[in-house]
């Protein structure tokens, strides 16, 4: 990959890093309702899958879903309204943060049930094919949704009508507070591929280099028709499940056995001659990109309730 | 007019949509070989082809889900889940999926989805084949719930469901597939939101549906014997209801009583009494009572199963008592 | 008496049972190690071992069926579904088996089982973490449903319905975990069907369940200001519901109301009030009106959740409206 | 194995043969309502891994169950009556053909919830080993009930806890009235398992003997702990999916590809030295028994619609 784009890819990664520490302190001073699910240290994943996506294509994300919205080209500041529950968000400030959803770019979207997102994506991967779109869908989930009924029902499904999507576990070694060997036995996922004769592949979740060079192979199988891929990211989880996790169960040493996403990414870029002073630009860009758009956020205004009665009577009333 | 079985009625209205617009798919268990356990797919496959036609895996979880994404892109499926019993297994994606995603996402995906499902009692079937749960559904927001009691509702109402592209459940009852009624040949559809007026009376105003509003019928000719002379309304769908002419019908009879299928306790029933009882209560003379399915799950046995679901004699009898 | 919080009150009526039967375990996502998101099982996994303190994998259908296998074998479970919002993904398990298979085998087994989870909005939680979906599960027959709303209740309520050996949900709330309350030292129940009156008043009757019960308590203290006198009935256990105590306050108040926070449209609600009206109808002065969460999936903005569930002051407002 | 216990087994699939042979018969004079799922060519499966079983062991069943009801030893009599809705049926007529549960016999029991006693199944297990009864849990269903999401999330979490608990797949080809191919791309069932970690093994089903072998191991690796299995037995459905079914879906000449097990078994006698006429005793017998039963069943008693009053009284009654 050139340096150009590896830049711009660093460049997303750091801007989720960034919104991942400024979301928690608007939390905590009440700026922010509502539980928010940080992405840190899983950037390379969604950050990579999303790069190889073209317009047109769609994602279904989760509650975590940072790194699938910058990484498919969210306008930052109509995000961060809808975060903060206002009236110019994506969703008018009626999803919320676990419920963003950007048509423009593809993002259809984030889902709070657990293992939720499968079924959409699956059907929008029969939508692609049979509207004959050209498009393919990726869907991201996690360890913990892999353990859930709509995992296995979608992926037989998929792979019976050869359906254009991707399923992207990331593995961050944790549902909520259970670690993975505590949530099953075989802790590789991808092998879970093989009892439905369709590819499972594991990657390094943390390079996103990597993560490219397979989520590529899985996104062209999906769009030549040869259907669905299992993709499983090995990552983790660098901060609590959300910022209303109390802690007590990763163990601080864990976190220092897995490598810093961002770390390997600078790094590669260095080693590629990219100069210190030009990733440390991109760092701050990013701070200051997040900064423009929290602020853009919180001087946005809020809904008029009057929505609510528009909705009932479009939805409710007898005509 | 000429006389088509609600089964027929059913076929038509698919058959219709389906060659008017493209985009609609039919999916569910058995519904393309087979052609649907009651037949009302039968020979879509071959006509429309297996893209439009789709057979699906034992998944009612998935399959509701993934016709909502479906949905979301323009697709317009028409997903039939087999029993309504089996509802129970899909309604994560109903109520945290498809109902709530146009509203959360801010009005930027559409949900085109018709859900076309069968419910009741009467076949010996047991008690996790004869459910009615329609007040689960119809307690939803965000969902159109139809159900239809004759040929020609079924017809209008389900061409209607599609029309009009917002999400809505269609429960049809096992025992009315092979009833007839007549149908129009010309196209016609039935809005949501309007009830049916099924017999005109004086006396009481039975709110019926489904099933029991073929019951309620019969126990009005039953009393029209004694001189009783009931009003028969069908609200054909429940979300939304159609209060007005149910209020107008309860203004003029004075007194009213709902019969249903489903278990008693939280059935729909009680929404529409409550409804009634509050928005109606100056017409009243007397309670609004409900007849509904024991509450009990639902025996097999067919020297207990009719026991527990009202007929045109137990809405007769109830009625005799309520006027007396 | 001492002052406990409702969280503290469930942790001591489990962990009483606990030591009580061993056949008692626990399970459900999050509840070992972490002791549950809402830390009412803190420190359980320690004292019982992991033998009696599971965490499952994310799996609601299948936790809610293996539950009621466990059950029928003499185990008796404590299920934690940590949201109501996705018991939608258990209720197959819980209307098809656990509900149903006492009775349709015969007898042959028993339903030990015991299910806790928590709805509720008010924490800008959205659509998918905050709906109240008691109604669902009031509907079904051989289910009992409590929706404690004080620490007290829910000490009480939930040794009930460990002891009672049935099939029990019980549903808390979350912005109640940490509200406090007088709760005894010395062991105490409280038995399924039986309401509580929460204030004595004269003009009206309101019954409120859940967190609302504290609204309409605080409604009280407003309206008393203005001479205005209601009474608060909590009904605790919504399956079975103790009717004679609704009954007996509407026949001393002469007008009742209903509030709840689930969605209004064939909220339980509905049930209570279609209820009043039919048992208690020469008691009343005038319809029973219901005030409930507005149809629509709960809005995460803080600007618009508060719009879509009733408060104290859209209780009194209303009150003041009816008795006009 | 010994001729004596073999021919024990034969007894059995020729009574479930003759039950096929009896019930629609019924149905059709209106003397048993409702759907009757019969088992007809799938005799080995059920009749085998039953035989392996020990007093205390518990099954759960399908819609499909009449092989797992007479090979737990159920009394014919009390079955018939309660698959004609009599008071002195094993559910006193309650539950019906569907919903049989037979206590002393360890049936715990019939589903027609494709896929529902997988988890009621699962949990059984995790009963059996938390109150250490000693025993074991096997559950029985479909091809097509492999595709629904208990499957899975019950395979994970037997696995995990390593559950005294033996999944068995009848494979027979049909999932109501589509075929395998046309309800799951990897006609493999039993890949599924290495997902999981355990083991995954294909057995002839139409050979008891072939049966016996796997499920004894399976069995013996559930009863010492060392978690599940998945047993996947080929077979075939010779008859439509229950009495309403109208056909023209199963190609006529498929059923000539699959043996008959009950040839087979008796073929097996045969070699093994059994006279043919001692093999016809057995059958008569055995069609004498289930006439017999069918005869108990018609003379017996509805119930009472009282039962109802009772059973509304002690479930919803306020006390
Ligand atoms: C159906 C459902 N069950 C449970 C939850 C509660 N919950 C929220 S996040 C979470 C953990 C999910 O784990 P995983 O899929 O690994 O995603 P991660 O949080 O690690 O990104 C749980 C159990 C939920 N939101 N939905
Ligand atoms: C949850 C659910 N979905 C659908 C059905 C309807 N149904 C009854 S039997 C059956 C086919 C089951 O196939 P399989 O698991 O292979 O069992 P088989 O009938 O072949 O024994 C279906 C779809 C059901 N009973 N339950
Ligand atoms: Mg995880
Ligand atoms: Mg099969």
């Amino acid at each position: 990959m050139d340096n150009e784009k590896l830049l711009v890819l660093y460049y997303r990664m750091v801007i989720v890093r960034k919104l991942e520490e400024a979301l928690p302190k608007q939390h905590a001073q009440g700026k922010i309702k509502g539980p928010i699910h940080t992405c840190d240290g899983q950037e390379a994943v969604g950050i990579g899958v999303c790069s190889v996506l073209k317009k047109g294509d769609t994602v279904t994300s989760t509650h975590r879903g940072h790194t699938h919205y910058i990484g498919m080209g969210i306008d930052l500041n109509i995000l961060l309204a809808e975060i903060m529950g206002k009236a110019n968000g994506l969703g008018k400030g009626q999803g919320g943060h676990m419920l963003i959803a950007d048509r423009e770019h593809g993002i259809l979207g984030g889902n709070g049930i657990v293992g939720g997102g499968i079924p959409i994506a699956t059907g929008q991967a029969l939508a692609h094919k049979n509207l004959k779109t050209g498009g393919v869908c990726v869907s991201f989930f996690g360890d913990g949704a892999s353990n859930e009924g709509a995992f296995h029902e979608c992926l037989n499904i998929a792979s019976l009508w050869k359906l254009p999507v991707v399923y992207v576990c990331e593995n961050n070694q944790y549902g909520l507070t259970t670690a993975i060997r505590r949530h099953m036995a075989h802790l590789n996922i991808a092998d879970r591929a093989l009892g439905y004769g369709i590819p499972g592949v594991e990657v390094d979740g943390n390079d996103i280099l990597a993560v490219i060079e397979v989520a590529e192979q899985a996104v062209d199988r999906a769009r030549s028709g040869e259907g669905p891929t299992l993709v499983v990211a090995q990552t983790y989880r660098r901060k609590g499940f959300s910022t209303t996790d109390i802690g007590g169960y990763q163990p601080p040493e864990e976190v220092k056995d897995w490598p810093d996403p961002l770390l390997v990414t600078s790094n590669q870029l260095l080693a590629a001659g990219v100069k210190a002073e030009e990733i440390e630009k991109i760092n701050i860009k990013a701070e200051q990109a997040v900064e423009a758009a929290v602020k853009f956020g919180l001087e946005s205004p809020y809904p008029d309730p009057i929505v609510i009665t528009e909705w009932v009577n479009n939805f409710e009333v007898a005509k | 007019m000429r006389e088509i079985r609600y089964r027929e009625a059913l076929t038509e209205a698919l058959h219709e949509e389906m060659l008017r617009d493209e985009k609609i798919i039919i999916l569910g268990e058995d519904v393309g070989v087979y052609g649907g356990i009651f037949k009302v797919t039968n020979g879509f496959l071959d006509e429309f082809g297996p893209a439009r036609v789709m057979d699906t895996p034992i998944a009612e979880n998935a399959i509701m889900g993934l016709s909502a994404g479906a949905a979301m892109l323009g697709q317009r499926p028409v997903l039939e889940i087999m029993y309504m019993d089996f509802f129970t297994l899909a309604l994560d994606q109903l109520v945290n999926g498809a109902a709530a995603l146009p509203f959360v996402y801010g009005g930027q995906v559409e949900m085109p989805l018709v859900i076309r499902t069968q419910g009741g009692a009467g076949s010996c079937a047991g008690a996790q084949h004869s459910k009615s749960l329609e007040a689960w559904i119809a307690h939803i927001p965000g969902v159109r719930v139809a159900m239809p009691s004759t040929p020609f509702d079924a017809k209008g109402l389900l061409k209607s469901a599609i029309q009009d592209k917002k999400l809505t459940v269609v429960i049809e009852h096992k025992q009315l597939y092979n009833t007839r009624g007549p149908v129009p040949e010309e196209e016609y559809t039935i809005p949501f939101g309007k009830a049916d007026v099924k017999r005109r009376g004086t006396d009481i105003t039975v709110i019926a549906t489904s099933r029991m509003v073929l019951e309620a019928l019969s126990a009005a000719e039953m009393l029209s014997k004694d001189g009783i002379d009931i009003e028969v309304v069908d609200p054909r769908s429940l979300r939304p209801l159609d209060k007005k002419t149910i209020l107008e019908s309860v203004a003029h009879t004075h007194r009213a009583m709902v019969v249903h299928e489903a278990w008693r306790t939280g059935g729909f029933g009680a929404e529409i009494a409550a409804m009634i009882s509050e928005e109606g209560f100056d017409y009243l003379d007397g309670p609004v009572t409900r007849l509904a399915g024991t509450d009990i799950p639902i025996p097999y046995s067919p020297a207990l199963e009719p026991h527990v679901i009202p007929n045109a004699e137990t809405i007769a009898a109830q009625i005799r008592k309520v006027l007396k």
